[in-house]
C-alpha cells in the first residue's frame, strides 16, 4: 500500500508523463531531496527554485497563463503568508478578465500539525484558502484520494489548492484501496519509486502502469457512516475523527464523519443529507477558531437547517493562539486531539432538544 | 540612445538613435497621435461623468507606440507575452487594438471586451495577442512574466514586463532579476521601466539609492540600458536592439525609458495638463514639421479627424448596455481550459 | 464637525505632539499629498516611503521593537495582501518571545466598498484580520469613535489594526459628538487643518487644542437601540443599519443596531445582552461570505446561546466573488445595500420559532 | 578579507587580515570552541530524543564570534540592534549568553528564556541585548531591521541583520537595500550574507546569476566585501571595519561571509558531519598550535572540560518543568510597553 506522499508522487509521474504536467518545482523539490517528504522524488520535471515564495507562486501563474500545467510546491503553509496577493490574482484572473484566461495551475503545500513542527511547521491554511475566491480548494486524507485527487487538480482548468496533511504523508492505505496498477506489495513499491540514502546521483526510478482515477473535486465521501451525530472534517483529523467514533460506538453512540475532502466547492448535498439525518453537527479542523471554515459551515447549516437541529452545532477547532507551541502540552492544548472530539460528539449525542 | 552613466557589465553597444524612414515616422507619429486623442477622449468621459476614474500613459506615447509595433503579436509561446501596467493604451492601439474598446472599459459597459465593466480603465487583456490581464497591483506581473517566460525557452516568442519606477520597490522586481539570470537558466524576459520620476505625488528623489533604475540589473549579468522614452526614434532603435537579443540569446534585458507623465498621475489627481513635462507627440511634431514629413495643417486636420470619431464613438459607448447585477456571478470558474487550447 | 478623516488626523497629531508617535509613514503619507484621503496632512513627522507595503510594515515592526510608537499607513488594504507573514509576526511576537518583546504598532489602511473602487480598491480586510492573532483590531463608524480609537491604539501596547471605512472618511459627525476642543465650526477646521489646493510648499496647518479621548478597545457602543431584532455591523454598515431599522420603525420593527467598533477583542457581554433581549440576530458586514468574521460571532451565538434564539441567525456579507466589479450594478449586487439589510431584519422580526 | 572580483562603487580599503593578539585569538578561540562543543550537545540531545528538531551553527563560529565579540552590546537604539538567525549561538556565547539557555530550548522546558518552550532551537531572543526574536520565516528580519536602524539614525547603536545565501532570493533582502540607501535617508544597517552555498539540499551554483551576491549592494551605492569567513582574524577585522563604519557614516554596509555547513542543513537532514567542509575550529586550531599559543593537549582538555559541562547541564535540563497547556495561553497581549520602559 503506497503511503499518502508515495500516491502523491505516483500522480505527479502520471501527470508529467500523460496530463501535460511539465514543470513541478519548489524549494527543494528537484534532485537530490525529491521535496522535505519526499513527493517529488525521481520525477522528470521536477526542478529547484530559488528560495522564493513568491517567484514560485508567480511562476506558476505565468507557465499557467502560457498554456502549460503547472504544479508548483510551497515547503510548507507557512510560508505561503507572503504571497496571498498573487494567490487572489490566480483566482481572480478568470473573473477580472471577463472569461478571457483561465489559470491552470496546481499548488501543493504541507499544512498542520502533529509533527511537533513548533510555530512555522504546523500552520493550518484551510481558512485562509477559503477565503480566496476562484481556486478550487482539496485536502485528502487518505492515499486514494490523494492520488485521485491531484489528478483532478491536475486536469481542471482553475487554480487548484491541494493541502498535504502532513502528520499523514507517511500513513499507508487500506488494502482495499490500492491504486489502479500500483504492485501489492509496499516494499516493493518503495524499491522502485523511493531514492535510497546517501547518494542518488546514479539512481532512477521504475514507475509501475499506475493508472488514471480521478476524485471528483466536490465530492465528499463517508469515512464512517453513522446515525446519531455527523462530524463535518477532512484532512488529519478525518483518521482522527473515525478513532473517536469507533470508540464511542462501544458507548452507544454512532457517529457519522463525513470526510469533506474538498473545501471549495464543498458536498453541500450530502453535508445537508447527514445533518438531517442525525439532527446534530459537529465541524472538526485544526486551523484557529476565530474566523474559521467550519463556522462557515456552521453559519450555513444555521441558515438552511435550523430546524432539523436538536442541538446548537460545535466546532472543534485550533485555538486562537498566536502559534503553536514546541512542547508537547503546548501542541496538544492548541489542536484538536481524539479526546476532545471524543468529548464534543458525547455532548452533542447527549443534548436533547 | 544615452546609456547609463556607469557601465553595463555587458556592454550593448548602442549607437544614436538612427533616423527612421518617413513612412515608419508617420506610421509611429500615426499611433501616438491616436493614442493621445484616445486618453483625451478618456478624461473627458471621466470628467463628464462617463466613468468613475481614469489613469492611462499620455507622455508615453513614444515609447509606448514602438513597443506594440516591435513585439511579435500572437497567441501561444512562440509569439511574444505582453505584461503591460495601465499607461499601455499606446501599446495596445499599435498593436490593433480598436480605441473604442477602451472608451467601453471606461464606461464599464457590457460589452467591454478587456473585463466585461468589472475593471478601471486602462486594464487591458487580449488572450489572442498573449497580452495577460493588466493587474492592479503594483509589480506583480514581474514574478508572473517569469513564468511565461520560462514556458518560452525553447520557443520562439519572448516576454515582455513593464512597470513604473516608484515599483522597483517592491520585492517582485528583484524577483524577477534573481529568477531571469539564474545560470544555466536563463530566462528572455525584456524588463522595462517607464520612468516617469512619480509615484503618484512622491518623487523619485528620496527614494532611489542608485543612479538609475536599472543599474540594479548589472550585478545579474543583466544586459541593461536607459533611453529617452519621449524619443520614438530613439526608443525604436533600443526596443529593436532589446528585443532582438532577448530572443536571439534567450537572456534577459532590462530597458529604462525616461518618459513624462503629462496629465499626472490619475483622474484622482485631477488629470490637469502638467507644465513642465515634455510632450513627445508635439516634439515629435515638430521634427516632423522640419523633416517635410507632415505639415502643421495636415496634423490638426488628423487631430481634428481622431478626435471627432471617438467623441462619437463615446456617445454610442454611452448607449451600451451596463452589466446586469447577475452578471457579476459569471466567470468564476472556466468550464474548459482557455489558454491551453491550441498551444 | 469634523469628518472621519479630520478626526484622524487630529488622532495623529495628537499622538505626535503628545503620545510619543515619531513615525507616521506609508506611500504619499507625507507632503505634498498628505495620504490620497488627506488622512495625514500637515503632520510634522509624516513621510514618503518607497512603493513597498513589505518594507512599510518591516519598518513598522523594527520602529516598535526599537521602543518608538509608528503609525504605518498602507494605501489601501488591497494591497497588503503580501504582508500577512509580516502581520502575523507582528502579531505573534510577543507571544513567541514568551513575552520578551510587544510590539507597539498601528498599521491603519482604508477598506470596503462604496466609492466606485473596482477590483482593486473595494476589498474589505476585516475577516482576514481577524484570523490574525497578537492583533487588536478596530473599525470606526464615525469621526468620534475614529478619534478615540485613533488614541487608544495608539497607546496600546500591542499591534493595532486600525480599518478606515473610506466610503464614510469624508462624512461629517453629529454636532453633539464634537471632539474635545475641536471648535465648533467646520469650516473654521477646514481652513485651519486642511491642505490648499495647488501649491502647498508653504501650508503650514494651524492645530485646534483637541484634548484627548479614548475609546477603549474592545467597547461596543449602541448605535441605535431597539427590542425586536439585533444587528451586529461595524464600519460602513453601521450608518445603512440605521437607517435601515430607522425605516423600519414605520413598518413597526424595532432593531437594536450595535457598532461593534472593535473587532478583536470584540465585546461579547454586549453582544450577549443584546440578543437575549431581542431572540434575533443579523450580522452584516462587507467582507466575502466564506469563512467571514460574522460567521464566526454567528458560531459563538448558536453555542451559547442556542436556546435564546427565535429565529435562525442570519448574515448579510459580501458574496463570495473573485472581486467587486466596477459597473455600479455589479458593486450593487456585490456588497450589502440597505434593502437588503432591510429584507433580512423583516424576515428576522417576522420569524416565529 | 579578499574583496570581491567586480569593484565596488564606493570601495573599502580592505588590508590582508592583521595577526591579532594572542589573548584576543585565546579569547576567540575559546568562545569558537564552546560554541562548537554547544552545538554538539544540541546534536546529541536531538539524536537522544531529548527535543524533537535541530538547526544550528557549527561550521559559522569563527565569524558569528567575533561578530558577538564586536558588537555594542546593551538595550536601547544606543546600543546595536541585532536580527540574527537560526545559526548564530556562537553570537549569543560570545555576548555572554549561558549555554545552558539554549539546552533548555532544545528541551523546550519552561525555563527555556528565549520563547518558553515554544519555538525551535537556535530562535534566540534577549530584550537586554536588543536581540529581537529569530524568526523561522527565511528573509523576513531583513525588511524589520529598516525600522530599529531608522530608529537609530541619531543614535549611537548600529542594526545588525544576518541571513543566509539562498534566502537573499525573497523580496526582503531587496527591500532592506532600497530602503537602507535612500539619498538622503540611508540608514545605519550592517547587513550579513553568511553563505554557505545550499539553501537546504539546493547549492548555490544555478540559482545565482551574479559571482556573488554582495555585489547587488553596488547598484545601490552601499558598501560591500566577501570575506573568508572561516577565518576569525579575517572576520574579526572585517567586520570591525564594516561596524565601524555603519557607525561613524551611518550608512549601510553588505558583507558576505563564506563559511561551512558543517552538519548539514538540519536534524531534518540528519545532522551528520559533512565532509569536504573548512572545519574552522579545528583550522584555527592549527594556527594557534603553530603559534604556539595553544598546545594540543590543552586544546583537548578544554573540550573535555566543556562537554563534560555541558553534558550535566543536559541531565539536569532534562529534569527541568515542562511548559503546562494552560501556559500556551500566556502573552497573547502585552498588559504595558516593555520595548519603551526606559528608551
Ligand atoms: C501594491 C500596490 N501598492 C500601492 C498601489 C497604489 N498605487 C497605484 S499607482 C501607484 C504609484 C506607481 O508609481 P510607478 O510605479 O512609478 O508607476 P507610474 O504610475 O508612475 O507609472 C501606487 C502607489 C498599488 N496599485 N499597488
Ligand atoms: C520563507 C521561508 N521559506 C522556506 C523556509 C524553509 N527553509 C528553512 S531553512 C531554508 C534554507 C535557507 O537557506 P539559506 O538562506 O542559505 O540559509 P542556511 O540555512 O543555508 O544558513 C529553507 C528553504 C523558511 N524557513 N522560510
Ligand atoms: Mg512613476
Ligand atoms: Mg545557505
Amino acid at each position: 500500500m503506497a503511503t499518502m506522499i508515495q500516491a502523491i508522487r505516483l500522480a505527479l509521474h502520471v501527470g508529467e508523463t500523460r496530463l501535460g504536467v511539465t514543470d513541478i518545482f519548489g524549494e527543494d523539490v528537484g534532485a537530490p531531496l525529491g521535496g522535505v517528504f519526499t513527493g517529488t522524488q525521481g520525477l522528470e520535471t521536477a526542478w529547484n527554485t530559488p528560495l522564493d515564495e513568491r517567484g514560485i507562486v508567480g511562476t506558476a501563474i505565468g507557465l499557467a497563463l502560457a498554456g502549460q500545467r503547472p504544479v508548483a510546491e510551497i515547503q510548507f503553509c507557512d510560508y505561503a503568508f507572503n504571497t496571498i496577493d498573487l494567490l487572489k490574482l490566480a483566482g481572480n484572473t478568470y473573473w477580472s478578465s471577463g472569461g478571457d484566461w483561465n489559470v491552470p495551475m496546481v499548488l501543493m503545500t504541507p499544512v498542520g500539525a502533529g509533527i511537533r513542527g513548533s510555530i512555522y511547521h504546523s500552520h493550518s491554511f484551510d481558512a485562509t484558502a477559503t477565503r480566496i475566491p476562484g481556486w478550487k480548494i482539496v485536502m485528502p486524507s487518505n492515499p486514494r484520494d490523494a492520488y485521485g485527487l491531484m489528478l483532478s487538480a491536475i486536469v481542471d482548468p482553475n487554480p487548484v489548492m491541494f493541502l498535504m496533511p502532513k502528520a499523514l504523508l507517511r500513513l499507508k492505505g487500506k488494502p482495499s484501496d490500492l491504486l489502479p496498477g500500483e504492485p501489492e506489495d509496499d516494499k516493493q513499491l518503495a524499491s522502485m519509486i523511493d531514492a535510497p540514502l546517501g547518494d542518488r546521483s546514479a539512481w532512477k526510478p521504475r514507475w509501475p502502469d499506475v493508472q488514471e482515477l480521478y476524485i471528483p473535486i466536490g465530492e465528499s465521501r463517508i469515512a464512517r457512516p453513522g446515525s446519531r451525530v455527523t462530524v463535518l472534517t477532512y484532512g488529519r483529523n478525518v483518521p482522527m475523527a473515525v478513532a473517536a467514533a469507533d470508540e464511542l460506538a462501544a458507548e452507544g453512540i454512532d457517529t457519522e464523519v463525513l470526510d469533506l475532502r474538498s473545501l471549495h466547492p464543498y458536498d453541500w448535498p450530502a453535508i445537508a443529507a447527514s445533518v438531517r439525518k442525525t439532527n446534530r453537527v459537529l465541524c472538526v479542523n485544526e486551523d484557529t477558531e476565530v474566523t474559521n471554515f467550519g463556522e462557515h459551515l456552521i453559519r450555513r447549516i444555521v441558515e438552511e437547517l435550523f430546524y432539523e437541529l436538536h442541538a446548537p452545532p460545535r466546532l472543534v477547532a485550533g485555538a486562537h493562539l498566536p502559534g503553536i507551541g514546541l512542547a508537547d502540552a503546548l501542541e496538544m492544548a492548541s489542536v484538536p486531539q481524539k479526546d476532545g472530539i471524543k468529548t464534543a460528539i458525547r455532548e452533542l449525542a447527549a443534548h436533547e432538544p | 540612445m544615452s546609456t547609463s552613466s556607469r557601465p553595463t557589465t555587458h556592454p550593448v553597444s548602442v549607437s544614436a538613435p538612427p533616423r527612421l524612414a518617413a513612412e515608419t515616422c508617420l506610421q509611429i507619429y500615426d499611433l501616438m497621435l491616436r493614442a493621445r486623442v484616445l486618453e483625451e477622449r478618456l478624461i473627458t468621459m471621466y470628467k463628464q461623468g462617463d466613468g468613475f476614474f481614469w489613469i492611462g500613459g499620455p507622455g508615453e506615447e513614444a515609447f509606448n507606440v514602438p513597443l506594440g509595433l516591435l513585439v511579435d503579436k500572437g497567441r501561444g509561446v512562440d509569439h511574444d507575452f505582453l505584461h503591460l501596467h495601465y499607461r499601455s493604451a499606446a501599446t495596445l492601439l499599435a498593436m490593433g487594438a480598436d480605441p473604442v474598446d477602451a472608451l467601453r472599459q471606461m464606461k464599464n459597459v457590457a460589452s467591454d471586451p478587456y473585463s466585461k465593466g468589472r475593471n478601471f480603465a486602462g486594464h487591458f487583456s487580449v488572450r489572442e495577442w498573449n497580452i495577460v490581464p493588466v493587474t492592479s497591483p503594483i509589480e506583480v506581473q514581474y514574478s508572473i512574466a517569469i513564468g511565461t517566460a520560462r514556458a518560452q525557452r525553447k520557443a520562439k516568442g519572448i516576454t515582455v514586463v513593464q512597470g513604473g519606477d516608484a515599483g522597483t520597490a517592491e520585492g517582485d522586481f528583484a524577483t524577477c532579476m534573481v529568477w531571469a539570470s539564474r545560470k544555466g537558466a536563463e530566462l528572455p524576459v525584456l524588463m522595462i521601466v517607464t520612468n516617469n520620476r512619480y509615484g503618484i505625488s512622491t518623487p523619485y528623489a528620496g527614494q532611489h539609492g542608485y543612479e538609475q533604475i536599472s543599474d540594479r540589473g548589472k550585478a545579474f549579468g543583466i544586459q541593461t540600458a536607459v533611453i529617452d522614452g519621449n524619443d520614438p526614434e530613439a526608443s525604436y532603435a533600443a526596443l529593436k536592439q532589446a528585443i532582438a537579443y532577448v530572443r536571439n540569446e534567450k537572456r534577459p534585458f532590462l530597458l529604462e525609458a525616461m518618459v513624462s507623465r503629462l496629465r499626472g498621475h490619475s483622474s484622482a489627481s485631477g488629470a490637469n495638463l502638467v507644465k513642465d513635462e515634455i510632450d513627445c507627440v508635439a516634439r515629435f511634431e515638430e521634427r516632423l514639421i522640419e523633416r517635410q514629413i507632415l505639415t502643421r495643417a495636415e496634423i490638426d486636420r488628423r487631430r481634428e479627424t481622431y478626435t471627432n470619431e471617438l467623441a462619437e464613438a463615446a456617445k454610442h459607448v454611452r448607449t451600451e448596455a451596463q452589466p446586469t447585477p447577475e452578471s457579476a456571478f459569471d466567470y468564476i470558474f472556466a468550464e474548459r481550459n482557455l489558454v491551453g487550447e491550441d498551444n
